[in-house]
């Protein structure tokens, strides 16, 4: 604790000076009661909470949704993302940093802007489809935006770039005797990459995966801008209960519950990673 | 067709401008021992791991078991290889370590888990099995290399210095072991290490290498006692050379008249010229030394400037009157003599080699 | 000095912030006090008046109405906001609240997709526009007042929504909405690239297509009404300067601030006194006359307390 | 590589394809960018006007600015707060090791848009409702999480023996961790750096409420300016900043180039 | 106060459950040279890693030139060290990597440049400046980091197997390098090896560790000569063990009864009561094997099993009539003898060492 206290400690006051009681005001309003649509009283009821946990349309369709559609479009983005992370890190130099700035590129501009650009690809006779329909894939225009497709595909669109950045490190600091060695002993290329090279950029991945089901758990820009009716995600609830309907006590309510399940679910790869790997590459003294 | 297990033709390798190995090229036959040894940074690694597919030659071919393999990836060359620095994956235990290659192979796990459990013993690691690497000392992770690449039985098995963290009592069974095993699988062995003991006793021939070329290719015995060039006498055992010219060669032996102008009497082997500038050779362990006076052919006098202890062996330098530095070795031995005495060496002919100076140095 | 006088007004960024700051110099330099430009989405506003960071809000009914109950405005005294006397009487809306400009809603179409023009907000739900009707998300005015409407049509009222409720439900099943946006300037876009045949459009937005060449959209005021876009001004209770926001509430009623709003932004004014100009190229657009008296405001109070509501219930049953 | 590499063709394809899926959007953008009609598409001609535009428009280049220079500050406090957590976190273990790892990671777990709100209300509370401290602590702590997770990897894979060695050698703390742990870790560190700026770079429900008048940062003035019209401003705006990374790219690519040639 | 420079008390390193190191205190006096031997895993990399401050003891102090270092963060301890590992800096050249430790010290750069060239040159690393670790060979690395070490002068010096992956001749040059800077700079060091030829010829005394705990510290004449236990005399050099009863002690001598039934006789150096089981202890290097049938006191007859060249020296292992295995050692030869042979061999009863079995094994 002697070594392990004073490192941690400037990062844990500003949380708690910066987070916690800021929290602390949302615990507390997440009690408070709803008056007329707009007026906040305040009071010790556990109304917000119920409205939230006994409609099965809310934790279904927005609770539950939002989880699974934060698992998979992380787990898209890791797939998406992993093999351009290990073709960054094979090149170098100017072609590295230019290959790094286009997979940054979609951030630094911003959603707001790029939306437009999706729409010329995703519209109903849009590039996407004209190019399907060209293939033959099918034969009618496909619905992307503004549908549970285009939220998914945007989520990703997002979400990649981080997870190659979590990776890049992990990815350029494993030694190439290890992967020799593995070939040597007659492991292909493929076995070699997915028995050595994956396992040990589980720290990065770990990283990434975090990162991005974070920012996908909570995201409300994506499913307010491409969604519909149906891709009501948690974080868009929350942001328009909280500054459409000026529902504070259900958004802090909801916000609450959604802290404790982001918590259990980050717990829940925390534990599945250190079983898997990470258990075993740390280095304790 | 050959009987070759192992063909390097040729084989050079550029990093940039440097040249780590040059035109090198050897043979190792179907079940042969067979030794690298040169000096650091000569190219030894360069060379094996262009053998095992893992980096590719500026110029030059590989032939395994009469198969060009020189565009093959590592995994289809089937060679055992043991890593210098040991290349352990970190994520596994020493047990998946070693059983990794088995389950690749699709060996039952009964067979994988007695492979293992054999190879950890012979490596000196049973109860390890559940350690990773980094709870390991040095020597018990290159223990793990080495249980590895036997836990596959190659064929060929190609090492970079296995033993080099061991210690000496470790260092003997191993080698034994090594050598049991190579006998029993009848297994090509391309053995690399930097101890010359090691390379004497376990080779059938050594491949002296010397800046990235090969100076001379030949059995343990042929390579001590008859070297080929004075960087192989010098590096293969120690050795003195005294600096002379020939003189008075007649039939089986001449004499080398040294700057002291004491002339020594040789078993000649070597054709020379008379007048030729010429080296001695004696080995350390030639020699006699005494501290009594001794007259007579082939005595050198000069006085002890330092004695080393290596338990087995007194190693003492001794500077002849003449000037020049002389090394001998005494074995069994009760007494020490003391530095700055006055001592007397005696070389039998037959124990001095000549060779010219310039030529094949 | 200017540099003691400072207002802090609420606004929306982009446009309405643009016609804001033309105009503003001028009041800057006759009152000697700078305006500071809190920039934001209408939510916001609310919260920052909530905590007193405000004195002059520019706000969308909805949050006034809010605000209002919970006590957050000033009321607007006529005597120090002369202007307030021009004002057309349905735009005083409450002693706290009265609307800054009015812009509505109208039914965008695209003539090349449409062969003749569309009358009713009800040709939103004509089977023929597969896939390319766009109106606003569920959250905003537009919606929320067509909502209502079809309730009163179809046998209910803002009390019993059910019927609209199930109508708007029966809108995203049937499969003729691109969207429900929330991003107006992603609804220009879909008309201009002819994905969408219909839908509902902001006059400002109307403008931007027609300015852009889009010779093929054209729109109409549906005789059922339109839906008005209201800006409302309120005053914050704890305002620096009491005074000088009246000021500037009194400024923004004055013709020239009417004015320029209404050929900037195409928001109509709300004062009696303000001229458009007769060559104003966009003056279709303005909300003027017999249309000014058709906008279907229903009660904004009921709206405000029951959207969510509305909005779950929708949700639901339109859950394909 | 001589040998044809099915494993090394295949990246090259998954990363190409990948790669137009990233830019394939900004391309659009860029054509809108230099299209005189403001239709999206197709083009009917080049101007240059959208960009004149998008450089006379005070409110986006001091919106940029703003956000510049609150990315970078924030970025890098973040990075200094996550920093010495994440060496304590990898290197020991201790109990209640993994309740500060979620603490820690706290700031992940709430929606920003409540966040952003409790902390605004927090700090009006305590007096500090305008000024740049709010709007700044917000960023850092927002993404003071995300590079506690890209160090924290970083860290892992670092071999300790480095910093033993040069501890021996008579370096302290501090001078191990500039001289051998950051210079080791490097592209970590550099990845967390990026991605914490690109974070606060493209917040919008922070900035949005801490934001303090005069301080408005791009993707707030964008959202505002966009929602209502596109115009091809903002996309002479996402042009402007891709040649702005790229000049930049060049400009890093020329000063490592330089300093090879210094070293040498 | 003492003249040790480094004193390790009651030093004790748990891992879990394991004991790495157990209950080890010794002394290294001023300027001393002493060498850690140890079989692998012994606890030498954790004595040495704990003394230099990398991990921290479970139990037991560390006092360095007198000041209590248990509690010091590394920088603080002014010490050398080589790694086992190298733990070379990936991201600096070879220069450096050795002038870092000078830059901190705020020296010159002439003086910089100056120290790094001079210790590049001692380790034969010239012209290797700017390269990067990973261009290096193995042992070139390893150079590198004494090279690093060295650079420094520093009071007092640890390394850990620092010319293991080095050859003969390199090691023989190092060595002595290694020594002149000690005795130039009055250097304290502890020295780790696994190389007991290393380590008895630089040492002033020699600590041998087994399992974690100490077995023996001496001088190295005294350690081959007169081993505490039959671990150290097993470990330190080959010895041969036969097993037997003492018989009649008296005075400067006494016999042991082997199981054949032939008695041994020694020169006396222990105390054991007559019928004590005991070990006669033979080095290999003492014996003299002859084929001509010999007879007498102290001749043992057997069968030659099995020879190994090593260069200088021949070893044979032999069957003795009574069963028992004994190695001999022999230099100067001129011809092998043929496996398989009847051979004779003598032993003098000086060179016998007898130690009771149980005890101190
Ligand atoms: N992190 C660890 N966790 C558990 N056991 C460890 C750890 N590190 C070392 N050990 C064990 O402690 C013992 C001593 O290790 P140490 O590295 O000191 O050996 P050593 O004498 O240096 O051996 P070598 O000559 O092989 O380098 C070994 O048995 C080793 O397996
Ligand atoms: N990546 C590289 N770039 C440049 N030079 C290299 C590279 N790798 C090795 N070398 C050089 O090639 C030469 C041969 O290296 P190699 O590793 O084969 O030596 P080695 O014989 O194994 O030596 P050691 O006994 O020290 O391990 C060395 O001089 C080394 O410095
Ligand atoms: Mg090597
Ligand atoms: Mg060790």
């Amino acid at each position: 604790m002697r070594r392990v206290l004073p490192p941690l400690a400037p990062a844990l006051i500003a949380l708690l000076i910066f987070v916690a009681f800021p929290m602390l005001w949302v615990l507390r309003t997440s009690f408070n009661e709803l008056e007329a649509g707009a007026y906040i009283v305040d009071a010790m009821t556990l109304d917000n909470y119920t409205r939230f946990l006994g409609d099965s349309w809310y934790l279904i369709n927005t609770l539950w949704f939002s989880i699974r559609i934060a698992l998979i479009a992380t787990l898209i983005s890791v797939v998406c993302a992993y093999p351009v992370a290990l073709y960054v890190t094979r090149t170098s130099g100017l072609q590295r940093n230019i290959l790094l700035a286009l997979i940054m590129a979609p951030l630094l501009i911003g959603l707001v802007t790029l939306v437009y650009g999706w729409i010329v690809i995703f519209r109903g006779g849009g590039l996407l489809n004209s190019l399907m329909i060209t293939l033959r894939v099918y034969d009618q225009p496909v619905r992307y935006m503004w549908d549970i497709k285009g939220v998914v595909i945007l989520l990703v669109y997002i979400g990649a770039p981080y997870v190659v950045l979590s990776l890049l490190d992990s990815i350029e600091r494993i030694s190439p005797f290890l992967v020799e060695a593995a070939r040597n002993v007659g492991a292909s290329r493929w076995t070699a990459f997915w028995k050595i090279v994956f396992p040990l950029t589980m720290p990065g991945l770990y990283a990434g995966v975090v990162i991005v089901f974070a920012l996908n758990f909570s995201a409300f820009a994506v499913p307010l801008m491409i969604g519909d009716s149906n891709t009501q995600m948690i974080g868009l609830i929350v942001y328009r209960e909280a500054l459409l309907n000026n529902d504070l006590p259900f958004a802090s309510a909801l916000s609450v519950i959604m802290v404790v399940v982001n918590a259990l679910i980050l717990m829940g790869m925390a534990v599945l990673f250190g079983r898997l790997i990470l258990n075993r590459l740390e280095v304790k003294r | 067709m050959s009987d070759d297990a192992i063909q390097v033709s040729g084989v050079v390798k550029r990093y940039g401008a440097a040249t780590a190995v040059d035109n090198v090229s050897f043979n190792v036959a179907q079940g042969e021992f067979v030794s690298l040894l040169g000096p650091s940074g000569c190219g030894k690694t360069t060379t094996l791991r262009m053998i095992a597919g893992f980096a590719e030659p500026t110029a030059g071919t590989f032939r395994v078991n009469d198969r060009d393999v020189t565009r093959l990836p590592p995994e289809k060359r089937e060679l055992g290889f043991v890593f210098q620095n040991y290349a352990l994956w970190p994520h596994m235990t020493v047990a998946e370590n070693v059983g990794f290659g088995l389950k690749l192979r699709k060996k039952s796990r009964a067979f994988i888990a007695d492979k293992i459990a054999e190879s950890l013993f012979v490596t000196g690691l049973s109860g390890y099995e559940d350690r990773l690497p980094r709870q390991l000392s040095g020597g018990q992770q290159q223990r793990v290399a080495l249980a590895r690449a036997l836990a596959l039985e190659p064929q060929v098995l190609l090492m970079d210095e296995p033993l080099s963290n061991l210690d000496r009592a470790l260092r003997v069974t191993m080698r034994r072991e090594l050598k049991e095993l190579q006998a029993r699988m009848k297994m090509t062995t391309l053995y690399v290490t930097h101890d010359q003991e090691e390379a004497l006793s376990l080779s059938n021939r050594v491949v002296i290498m010397n800046k990235g070329r090969v100076e001379q290719i030949a059995a343990p015995y042929e390579l001590y006692e008859n070297p080929a060039t004075s960087f192989v006498a010098d590096f293969v055992g120690i050795t003195n050379f005294l600096e002379g010219s020939a003189v008075g060669v007649d039939g089986g032996s001449m004499g080398v008249r040294l700057r002291s102008g004491q002339v020594l009497r040789a078993a000649a082997k070597t054709a020379v010229t008379p007048g030729a500038e010429v080296r001695a050779l004696i080995r350390p362990e030639r020699v006699t030394l005494t501290t009594t006076p001794i007259e007579g052919e082939n005595i050198l006098a000069g006085q002890l400037i330092l004695s080393e202890y290596f338990g087995a062996v007194l190693r003492y330098s001794v500077r002849l009157d003449g000037g020049e530095i002389l090394r001998a070795e005494v074995h069994n031995f009760d007494s020490f003599v003391e530095t700055g005495a006055k001592v007397w060496i005696c070389v039998l002919p037959q124990h001095l080699r000549v060779i010219s100076q310039e030529g094949q140095g | 000095a200017a540099d003691d006088c400072m207002l802090r007004v609420t606004t929306w960024g982009g446009s309405y912030q643009g016609t804001y700051e033309s105009v503003a110099a001028k009041f800057e330099e006759q009152y000697n006090c700078k305006i500071e430009w809190v920039v934001g989405a209408s939510p916001d506003h609310l919260i920052k008046a909530r905590l007193g960071q405000v004195d002059v809000v520019t706000n969308t009914l909805l949050n006034s109405i809010a605000g209002e109950k919970e006590g957050l405005w000033l009321p607007l005294d006529p005597a120090k906001i002369p202007n307030m006397a021009n004002l057309y009487e349905n735009a005083i809306y409450s002693k706290n609240t009265i609307f800054a400009n009015v812009g509505d809603y109208v039914l965008a179409y695209n003539s090349d997709k449409l062969s003749e023009a569309p009358a009713s907000w009800e040709d939103l739900w004509k089977p023929d526009y597969k896939n390319s009707v766009v109106i606003y998300g569920a959250d905003h005015i537009p919606t929320l007042s067509l909502m209502v409407m079809k309730a009163e049509q179809n046998g209910g009222g803002i009390d019993n929504m059910e019927p609209g409720i199930d109508r708007m439900a029966e809108l995203i099943k049937s499969g003729n909405l691109i969207g429900m946006l929330d991003v107006e300037s992603q609804m220009v876009s879909l008309f201009e690239t002819g994905d969408a045949a219909l839908g509902m459009l902001a006059t400002g937005r109307m403008k931007d297509l027609l300015s852009k060449g889009a010779k093929n959209i054209s729109f109409v005021r549906p005789e059922e009404g339109t839906f008005p876009l209201i800006t409302s001004v309120n005053i914050h209770k704890d305002a620096t300067n009491p005074d000088m926001a009246a000021n500037f509430v009194n400024y923004i009623l004055s013709p020239e601030v009417q004015v320029a709003f209404a050929t900037r932004n195409l928001y109509a004014p709300t004062v009696k006194n303000a001229e458009v100009p007769e060559d104003f190229e966009y003056r279709e657009l303005l909300v003027r006359n017999e249309a000014f008296g058709r906008l279907f405001l229903p009660d904004q109070e009921k709206i405000t307390a029951n959207k969510a509501d509305w909005q779950q219930r929708l949700n639901q049953k339109a859950k394909r | 590589m001589t040998r044809f590499d099915f494993g090394t063709v295949a990246l090259r394809l998954i990363t190409l394809l990948m790669m137009t899926f990233l830019v394939f959007p900004i391309a659009v953008t860029l054509i809108v960018a230099v299209n005189p009609r403001e239709f999206i598409l197709p083009p009917n001609g080049f101007t240059l006007d959208w960009f004149k535009a998008a450089w006379s428009s005070k409110t986006f280049l001091r919106g940029m600015g703003v956000s510049l220079v609150l990315g970078i500050a924030a970025a890098f406090l973040a990075n200094v707060l996550a920093l010495p957590a994440a060496m304590a976190l990898v290197r020991n273990n201790f109990f209640g090791k993994a309740a500060i790892n979620i603490v820690l990671m706290s700031p992940l777990l709430i929606p920003t848009t409540i966040f952003s709100l409790a902390l605004y209300i927090y700090f009006v509370r305590i007096g500090y409702g305008s000024g740049l401290l709010p709007l700044l602590v917000g960023h850092t702590v927002h993404i003071m999480p995300y590079a506690l997770r890209i160090l924290t990897a970083s860290l892992h894979n670092l071999d300790p023996s480095y910093e033993e060695a040069a501890r021996i050698v008579g370096a302290g703390r501090i001078r191990t961790l500039f001289s051998v742990t950051l210079p080791v870790i490097r592209t970590g560190l550099i990845s967390s750096f990026a991605l914490c700026f690109i974070l606060s770079w493209n917040d919008f429900p922070i900035s949005v409420f801490l934001a303090p008048p005069g301080w408005t940062p791009l993707p707030v003035e964008l959202f505002s300016y966009i929602k209502f019209q596109y115009d091809a401003v903002a996309a002479a705006l996402a042009g402007s900043l891709i040649l702005l990374s790229a000049l930049a790219i060049v400009i890093i690519d020329r000063l490592a180039g330089l300093r090879r040639v210094l070293r040498s």
